[in-house]
């Protein structure tokens, strides 16, 4: 099997960090790509969005954002017995693979349309839909079982609903999901046409930088990888394989097609490394952002990109067409 | 050059925190605020702002001793236990004292 | 009237500032899109100068240059006395409105385009020129009238005309638009061919980024709403208007298609956020920058992208074939 | 360590300055200054650097005290009165008082 | 407000030096350093941060006062025959003193 | 003869600083753009090697490598006794124009392309390989012959050879160049396809942007010229000339094209500012690097774009079809 081509540029990152070049993309860079990303996965959502009748649509979106919720129940008290975390590490890594990673994402439509299987054009509003639910859980988590168990210096007041909902859907990722979702499909393809050429001409592109960039920054955290312990490795690798089998089971029983179902599955299984850290930096300070990171980024990231997004195909093809 | 002294004091710490600690700054009655994007290193491990996660930033605020030293109770009360922040704070002379 | 794709994500931009979402782009970013739009905008025009006699474009030139050292001749008493403004907001606002956006003229564009209304390809030739003779005669403006009326803290020296010839025609945006027109000239369609992917093919998706930045540029001046006042505010919805119109008159009374004369309007009606700021914050210090920022930006800006364009068609169209 | 005290002026203003300020900083006596981009706030309102406006300095300048008084009171002079400027002066020592 | 004196030691010179300022700052002792990215003039010309080769660093060092002068002076003559280089050393107050 | 119009882009840039035009790119950009140059030159030569037999390109290689190696020795002792150079200075000086500017082979082949001259396709190869050659050559003769001439101030212990390699191989422009190169052989055309809109349909407008800043860079050098002295200067002009003609010859000598040839000749004449200049600083810091910088980049490479690659070109044609 040969390797997508984007993910070369990962493992080019990847080995470049590791072995201390000093290649480095200027951080205006970093954030320009996933700037991009996040629009022009929104905007070709949109624009497909269009196209379906919403009787079809509506009850895939509120099944996957169910999914999204319940996965960091799954994760969380994994997390606490068997990793013995403390309830605010727990809440918070549960809460990242509740949500998603829009990359792994574009990876795994690279994946699919390189093979030619079809599959639903408006999976990115699932994106959008996803990146959220699960934040909101791990924080609730957080909130209700981290406070007795931790060491927590402060008195923490009442949880305030407005200032947590304002981080999380204001977010960048959220706001350029969802903004370009809306564009697309208020614009329609004819609309974005003049645009194309950038939005989605270069997409395959851009994608191959950014997977450079996140080598980099994934190699960069390899020092990390022993304050994280062996529990979390295996973490990062085994819980994305659950739930990415849920999150194909899940496509299959809202009706999705093969490909469809297969990004379900990508998605279920995917860590967010955007949306989550930032969230979870102001709403769970307590919880160490290292471990958070090093699993999703360090460890579920790559698994994904190069073993995950076969498997879960390959568990939708077995599934679905049996 | 007739010059009044003042405190400068100096916050070092994630970007994450930018907006609380402008919001803080001004509640304790710092009257404005210089903030750099910066990288780093200290107990929290290595800063090198490649991701947004590990970006930083070094705020400075000049002002009256009293204020200073409320803002940087207020930070080591508030975010030191769960935050990468630094503090120190310096002795400056400002020709405009009613402007700090 | 479906809006032109490329404003809606103005909207998004302005909305995400209004609701405080916490998305930014970087600074590198603005400034290479509007290195980018400047260059781009050049090098079109200069390849379709190329293509016509200089006999049909010289005149036209002349009266749009002369046009744009006349209309703040027109700004300023009203500034001045409708507005009670002191003499160097005066001479500064009026010089933003004699000057043009670049921007607000690559969205005409893109509204005739969209139309499928053919205009004179050189136009952009007119943003080059326009650009420069509305900032010189606000700066006149505000030496002849200002220095008696305003608290002036510096015993102000002779007018440096030489500094200020340099900071005016050495500005960036000269100097790309200039350039690019030169190279554009020079080069000829066939030279600029290979780069056509991307200064022409990706045009108006960096169009739509930079709108996109400039909405939260302008929402993230809402607040200087009030110091602007109502006077301010009226003047940035009127003059437009009175200007467009002029602008179409000078258009059709020079020869221009419909396309043109729209362009020439849209022209006449846009006030500069570019080139006029940098000059007037040195050649005018004692001018409020906030006041013209708040007036171009927030007010006639807006304006323009959503209801000046048509109106100036709309009055081009029964002008010149009523 | 045989150190000698030196002032140090730091200037936080427009980016629309700079040329100016370098400028000035060397008729004045300084033989060098240090640049950085920043953002911040102050009587002028807030200055996020989003937008070429907006975009603001810190320079830093290593000199003899005469020299400080002397650029941050032409300073005072000429830009204050326009310009979003604030300065301060505080005492450093360096190692080579011959290069400052 | 319970503070402590330590020195700060700033160096800037030429970005080709970051890692080594970087290792030796922890091998004479420091606990933590800070970075900004920097333009200005000296005695070797103008640095412009235009072009990689004339990008500059500002690190700053919250130090103990021997940490401070081991490390300059180690900088002192290893690189400033070669590179340029500017530093000072200031006085600054700290909260925790056993951070830095 | 016309001049490509990604030189006007030089031009443009080397007049708007000359005339102290305020027109600046940021540094991130100028980043972006020469870490997108690099890639997309390894990719395009990956691409194209993977369809050559490896029995034709090695032997080429192996001169290529060699001469790169070689030039360093002959510029060394004219640097040395003519220019009256200090050993530092001459060697770092040598060691530049032994390696090769990736911006100026790009403009030698839009050069042959627009006049639809041939040329092996792999010549990126190349470019990745003589990169180091050159360098370490002149860091060889720095210790060798400098330590004794110039008054060090350290005793310099012995040459740390692990750090350099590390230093040299793991330098950003090699890694993105071999890279480039091994992800554009493994993953071949097809593989590449979709990535092609952004690293080969761009390729041309970005090479015309990095040409605008390397145009302010060099311009900004001016007031080394004096520094310089001209001696240096010459030195300048008469190196590319001659090695351009090694080159030429070396190419004809391994059965190159005359398409191949040109671009042999190219490299040899041209000298790095983007590995070299990195490498020397740490490696040979006695070096004054305003000596080889105003010397590689303020005469050399404007020398090559405009006149020495048509002459490259005229050598490598009457030669191989006299
Ligand atoms: N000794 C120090 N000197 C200068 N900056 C420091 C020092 N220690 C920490 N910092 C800065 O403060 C940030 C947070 O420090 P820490 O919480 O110790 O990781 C670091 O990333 C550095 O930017
Ligand atoms: N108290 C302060 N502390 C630190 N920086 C300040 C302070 N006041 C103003 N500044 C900086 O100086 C700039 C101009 O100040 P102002 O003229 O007061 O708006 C602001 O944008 C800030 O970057
Ligand atoms: N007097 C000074 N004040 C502030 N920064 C300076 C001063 N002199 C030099 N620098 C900084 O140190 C760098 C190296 O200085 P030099 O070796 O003198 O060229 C310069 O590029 C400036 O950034
Ligand atoms: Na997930
Ligand atoms: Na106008
Ligand atoms: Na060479």
């Amino acid at each position: 099997m040969r390797l997508d081509p984007v993910i070369l540029f990962f493992l080019l990152g990847f080995a470049a960090r590791f072995w201390d070049s000093d290649l480095k993309l200027p951080e205006a860079l970093y954030e320009t790509l996933s700037i991009y990303l996040l629009l022009a996965i929104g905007l070709k959502g949109g624009v497909e969005l269009a196209k379906h009748p919403m009787g079809t649509v509506l009850p895939q979106a509120a099944a996957a954002m169910a999914m999204g919720a319940c996965l960091p129940l799954l994760a969380y008290p994994a997390l606490r017995h068997l990793g013995r975390l403390n309830g605010f590490d727990a809440a918070s890594i549960a809460g990242h693979y509740g949500s998603v990673s829009v990359v792994t994402f574009a990876v795994g439509v690279s994946f699919l349309v390189k093979r030619e299987v079809a599959f639903e054009e408006y999976m990115p509003l699932f994106v959008a839909l996803m990146e959220v639910p699960g934040i909101v859980v791990g924080i609730l988590l957080a909130r209700m079982t981290g406070s007795a168990a931790a060491p927590a210096v402060l008195a923490r007041p009442a949880i305030q609903w407005g200032a947590l909902a304002h981080e999380i859907f204001l977010g960048k990722s959220v706001v350029l999901l969802g903004g370009g979702l809306a564009i697309g499909w208020f614009a329609g393809p004819s609309g974005l046409e003049p645009m194309s050429p950038l939005f989605f001409g270069l997409f395959k592109g851009v994608l191959a930088l950014f997977l450079l960039e996140m080598g980099l920054v994934a190699a960069a955290r390899i020092g990390d990888f022993r304050r994280a312990g062996p529990f979390l490795i295996g973490f990062g690798v085994i819980t994305p394989v659950l739930f990415g089998a849920i999150g194909v089971l899940v496509g299959r029983a809202t009706g999705l097609s093969v490909g469809g179902a297969t990004l379900l599955g990508v998605l279920a299984a995917s860590a967010s490394y955007i949306a989550a850290p930032a969230a979870m930096r102001i709403a769970i300070p307590e919880a160490n952002p290292t471990l958070s990171i090093v699993t999703a980024l360090g460890v579920t990231f790559p698994f994904n990109l190069t073993l995950g997004i076969p498997l879960y195909h390959e568990i939708a093809r077995r599934l679905i067409f049996p | 050059m007739n010059t009044h002294p003042k405190k400068l004091l100096v916050l070092i710490g994630e970007y994450a925190l930018e907006k609380f600690l402008i919001r803080d700054a001004k509640r304790f009655g710092a009257h404005g605020y210089t903030i750099a994007d910066v990288r780093g290193g200290g107990s929290h491990g290595t800063r090198e702002a490649d991701w947004e996660g590990s970006r930083s930033i070094r705020m400075e605020v000049i002002c009256d001793p009293e204020v200073a030293s409320a803002i940087s109770e207020h930070v080591l009360r508030n975010y030191c236990a769960n935050y990468s922040v630094s503090m120190y704070v310096t002795d400056v002379a400002v020709l405009r004292p009613e402007k700090f």
